[in-house]
């Protein structure tokens, strides 16, 4: 789960990494409300899960309520890179001496963390690693051992940083360990990492990526929305409590196991169809999930028709049979239907399909004859 | 021969008394695994049908001698059921909870790597040895003894694989889940260096899938450990940047992490690559012949 | 450092772990205000680093002010096995269901924490530990993976308690591994933990051993005081920043190093004298430090002769006997002074003892040879 | 041959700049140890009579091939010293450093076991091997090259046997000082080991005082294990229960760690334990006849 910089800062704020203060606004009297409480000069800053903001004019500094007003009606509402922009962070404007980058990350390669800094902040990281890949100082951390005074040092002196910076940037780096861990992050990058006039080290920005998975020990984490971020299909698979991407494609799909229908996809792609979407029924899909995915599905009207890919283990296709014609009986179905039944009852599925006779279902026997069938039906 | 599980196996089930514990439990018990206690704190001295559970791991193990332990426990207490079997000297854990916190899987792995027990998943449907014994969520039914090993990060599509394979004939020695999650205990290279060591094995097949960049470093170790002819499979061709595909670890991340990535790094070693699960039978077929 | 109960509480109290309301009291009257704010009953504790406090009378219920001051006043000045209560600690009574034993230590031998529980509480550990060595359980933790859930279930499950309390029994173990590593901890023992009629746990005594060598980092800790365990030697010395431990003989020792100076109270005791102290001058001893130790080694009025041991690597024995020359110009010196030099400068040191002539000063060759006069020399 | 430290050492001081450090440093020195580098953060690119000075152990092992590390810098950063020291690479890290936390040298030492490192303290003294190198700050101007290696948990107490088993006329192999702490990162048993397996050395002296069971577990060690002779001596006769004897590892619990109970231990195993320190060198003569 991708948080706002507003929201990574309050992560932040509550691990004692040192932020410049700011609120959120969603309107622009909020936002002049908000710097008038700050004193100015503030910076009103776009809150889209992107890259780039200030370039694309997302980020500009105020220096009184008329400017704020000015800036927030500007960027309220714009587009950035595909994102539209509902919330802006209105921030006290910070004296910048130096701006470095500093991040901790899960590296998944070596299963442990990776703290990483460099002193070539503010500017898009990956250009950094192509210009200067030495620039970029790396250290695994030890997970039982945490986050050490030594591996600060070492990032510090081997970007080369001013002597006098080196402690209360080991400081920060440690800090944002803290939040690492405590958090349940995966990912904690900050760019810029600001050096400000008076040697003080404060995080400008903030990226951080929480595990989904952890989010039952962070209520308060939990309760963040990201108001750009919510397809109406999406929201409404999560509501139901189905694992639901959407996709750009025609041919809505779902199937049982995420490995499956991953390559259902593919196999789709493979005879010439454009999934879309990824959803996965889950193990055991029972007729009341089958109903509500059929929902989800036909709810993007892009669909226009539908592979059910089940391979029957813990799953049972009788089960899944039943729900299609449950579901046929409840929704509205304008588009055709192939569906693939093997595995465990994958014989009476079939027969329960067949007595059933619904409109418009085909059903294929292979994987990749169900693929071949949806692709020639969804045009 | 077979890896990980076999008829040595002792099986303890952490979480036996829940519903799932309880069905896939006695799913393996009645395919033949030998299943000789449950561990449910609080119902210590209860049994579900003959089995007996116990309180602690350390009581289970203490009086049973079990050496394999399956862990079905819910996220928030799995990490802790995991560590608790290691301290009591299980050899084997095959934790099939999805879900678990990746910060408790860190310290779970980093603790594990240090000690003798070796960890399957999480977020894994366990291993089946056919004919031997099952441990996990496989159904065994659609797989026969034989010389293909069969390892995956997914379940629903080791069984289409899998089954594929079979109908072209092969059984298998072991079949494999090593789970979803971007932290599991054992990796493809952990297993397909049993089924290197295995002589019963004679083809490997390995279906990875989209993020991290495990297949690529395995294509590595293949190149330079493995005299077994190996084929793969990847599933995700056509999953978008930063989208989790369902598991936790299938995410390409910017342009890493990609199955055409993994593809090629496998196929520039010598790997072959099926398109499709029915590919990948065709290959099998191709490298050792039908023994239908 | 061994702290008293109430001491140890408050650490208790910082970590989260249940301890019934409390508060100290010095004085007769101050015991009793503080009961009438804590409200009765009340139990009047004498807080004293010994176990068998309730025996020797030195903990009693009051209803009353009256009672407490009955109390406060007979326990105030008490002797309990040596020690002087000084202080009291006056807690509100609790209601008892079952008395546990709980405790984490250092295990030395494992070079791990322990933990450590028993539903036999409430009375002295060693007699329990010879009645049923089975009903003490015990299991060491991993420091790096800490206390897990998995541990406290099995010492609950282990000692047999019943099933309701396993969770919060649980609970508290971990609680108490939480002080004990966060305070930098040798030894957490509560004893009893309580069960109350409501099924809660509580931490009814709390005996608390914390590292000398760790207190720069718990200033709160490092201020407390046990007024009964000051000795008036010990307490110059530990001013001075001497290593001085006071025993109860009449030869006075100080050498450089700890092990050489174990070796030569027993040297001495194999010649059959009683050391009056153990002092280390440590690495390096300089004048200063020699003329401190002389004075502390000396307001022990017991000492009527003192041995000086010194092996000088780091240390020199030329600045030693400089310092001795400097200490017999500074203090009244009455009982005579046995000196073994030997090692770097050791010709040096004992030339100069030569031409000073101190009175009542004996140079030895051997560190047996000087054992064997001084012993003679006191009597 | 020796123990630990010889001809191969190349030292890192974490701490040359220190006034203990520069001191002690030199004198390793001066006496032949090839000391290659300093590591004092923010004073990187100096020098100490020559010896480089780096702002971080990696870069000091990077650019000297630094094996060996003696850690001087003050205990509350002293654990962290250890771990980088660890973390770049090292071989041998010998801690001087007196009052480092308990907590942290339990983690520091857990971590440790699990690497390649060697930990010789903390607190300790140091090793010497006469003619060869000497890490520490063991006065060796009174040691020479010979047979007989000497571990001790004390320092002037080695200094003391030491210089009465010189005067018998034996050299010695190392002398080795494991520390007074209650966690060192090397115990008797190690040492001993060491010892046991290095051809020059041919009677081992072992220096134990009170606190803890390890002269106990030692005893039983060199029972089963140790072919040469060991002659043990034991401080703390005299010491009462409950009192730091100085080192903070000197302590007897209750009835548990004392000198009495130790040197019954080593005398049912075979070892003879000397009354006094000359009384150790009298039994060294006996043991393997005088070299004088």
């Amino acid at each position: 789960m991708d948080l706002l910089e507003y929201q990574g800062k309050q992560l932040f704020a509550r691990n004692g990494v040192p932020v410049p203060e700011g609120c959120q606004a969603a309107t622009v009297e909020a936002a002049a409300d908000a710097a008038d409480e700050l004193g100015y000069p503030v910076v009103v800053k776009a809150q889209v899960q992107v890259g780039g903001r200030g370039k694309a004019g997302g980020i500009k500094l105020a220096n009184d309520r008329g400017e704020v007003e000015e800036h927030a009606g500007a960027i309220l509402g714009m587009d950035i890179k595909g994102f539209t922009v509902h919330e802006l962070y209105i921030e006290k404007a910070s004296d910048i001496a130096e701006e470095y980058y500093a991040a901790i990350v899960f590296d998944r390669g070596a299963k442990k963390p990776m703290a990483m800094f460099s002193k070539m902040g503010g500017m898009d990281v990956e250009a950094v690693a192509e210009e200067d890949p030495e620039a970029m100082r790396t250290v695994h951390i030890d997970p039982l051992i945490g986050f050490q005074a030594h591996h600060g040092r070492r990032l510090a002196y081997e970007a080369g940083i001013a002597t006098d910076v080196v402690r209360p940037v080991g400081a920060m780096l440690a800090k944002l360990y803290d939040t690492f861990v405590a958090e349940d992050c995966m990912l904690v990058e900050v760019n810029p990492l600001l050096i400000t006039g008076a040697r003080e080290v404060v995080a400008l920005d903030a990226k951080v990526t929480v595990d989904g998975s952890a989010l039952y020990r962070h209520p308060d984490t939990a309760e963040f929305r990201n108001l750009g971020d919510e397809d109406p299909q999406e929201q409404m698979a999560k509501e139901r409590g189905l694992t639901y991407v959407k996709l750009d494609g025609n041919v809505g799909i779902l199937g049982n196991g995420a490995g499956l229908v991953m390559s259902t996809l593919d196999v789709v792609a493979q005879a010439g169809g454009r999934p879309a979407n990824f959803l996965d029924a889950g193990g055991g899909s029972k007729a009341d999930a089958i109903v509500s995915a059929v929902e989800v599905i036909l709810s993007d009207p892009k669909v226009s028709a539908v592979l059910f890919n089940i391979f029957g283990g813990i799953t049972r296709c009788d089960e899944v049979a039943n729900g299609l014609v449950e579901a046929f009986g409840k929704v509205d179905v304008e588009v055709p239907f192939v569906v693939r039944l093997d595995g465990t009852n994958d014989e009476e599925g079939r027969r329960i399909l067949a007595d059933a006779a619904l409109e418009g279902v085909t059903v294929e026997k292979t994987m990749l004859g169900a693929a071949a069938k949806v692709v020639e039906l969804a045009g | 021969m077979s890896i990980l599980v076999d008829n040595d196996t002792k099986l303890v089930v952490a979480g036996l008394t829940g519903r799932e514990g309880t069905f896939h439990g006695l799913n393996n018990k009645n395919y033949g695994t030998d299943l000789v206690a449950g561990v449910t704190p609080g119902k210590g001295g209860q049994d579900v049908e003959g089995t007996p559970i116990f309180d602690t791991m350390h009581a289970a193990v203490g009086e049973t001698g079990a050496n394999t332990a399956m862990v079905f426990v819910p996220p928030p207490f799995a990490a802790d059921s995991i560590l608790e079997a290691a301290d009591a000297g299980i050899d084997l854990i095959v934790a099939i909870t999805e879900g678990i916190p990746v910060h408790d899987m860190l310290s779970v792995y980093t603790h594990l790597k240090r000690g003798s027990t070796r960890l399957v998943g999480p977020n894994c449907p366990g291993i089946l040895s056919p004919g031997k014994a099952n441990v996990g969520i496989i159904p065994a039914h659609f797989f026969k003894e034989g010389n293909v090993g069969l390892v995956s990060r997914s379940g629903t599509l080791t069984y289409q694989i899998g089954n594929e394979i079979a109908q072209s004939g092969f059984g298998n020695s072991s079949i494999g889940g090593i789970g979803g999650d971007p932290v599991g205990g054992t990796s493809f290279i952990d297993a397909i260096s049993l089924f290197e060591a295995d002589p019963e094995t004679e083809l490997i097949v390995m279906c990875g899938e989209i993020g991290g960049d495990e297949e690529e470093r395995t294509a590595d170790y293949i190149a330079e450990n493995v005299s077994k002819p190996v084929i793969a499979y990847i599933a995700g061709f056509t999953a978008p940047p930063g989208k989790t595909m369902g598991h936790a670890g299938a995410i390409v991340s910017g342009s890493k992490g990609t199955a055409a990535a993994k593809a090629e790094a496998l196929e520039a070693k010598g790997v072959r690559v099926g398109r499709n699960p029915t590919e990948v039978a065709e290959i099998a077929v191709e490298a050792i012949g039908s023994k239908a």
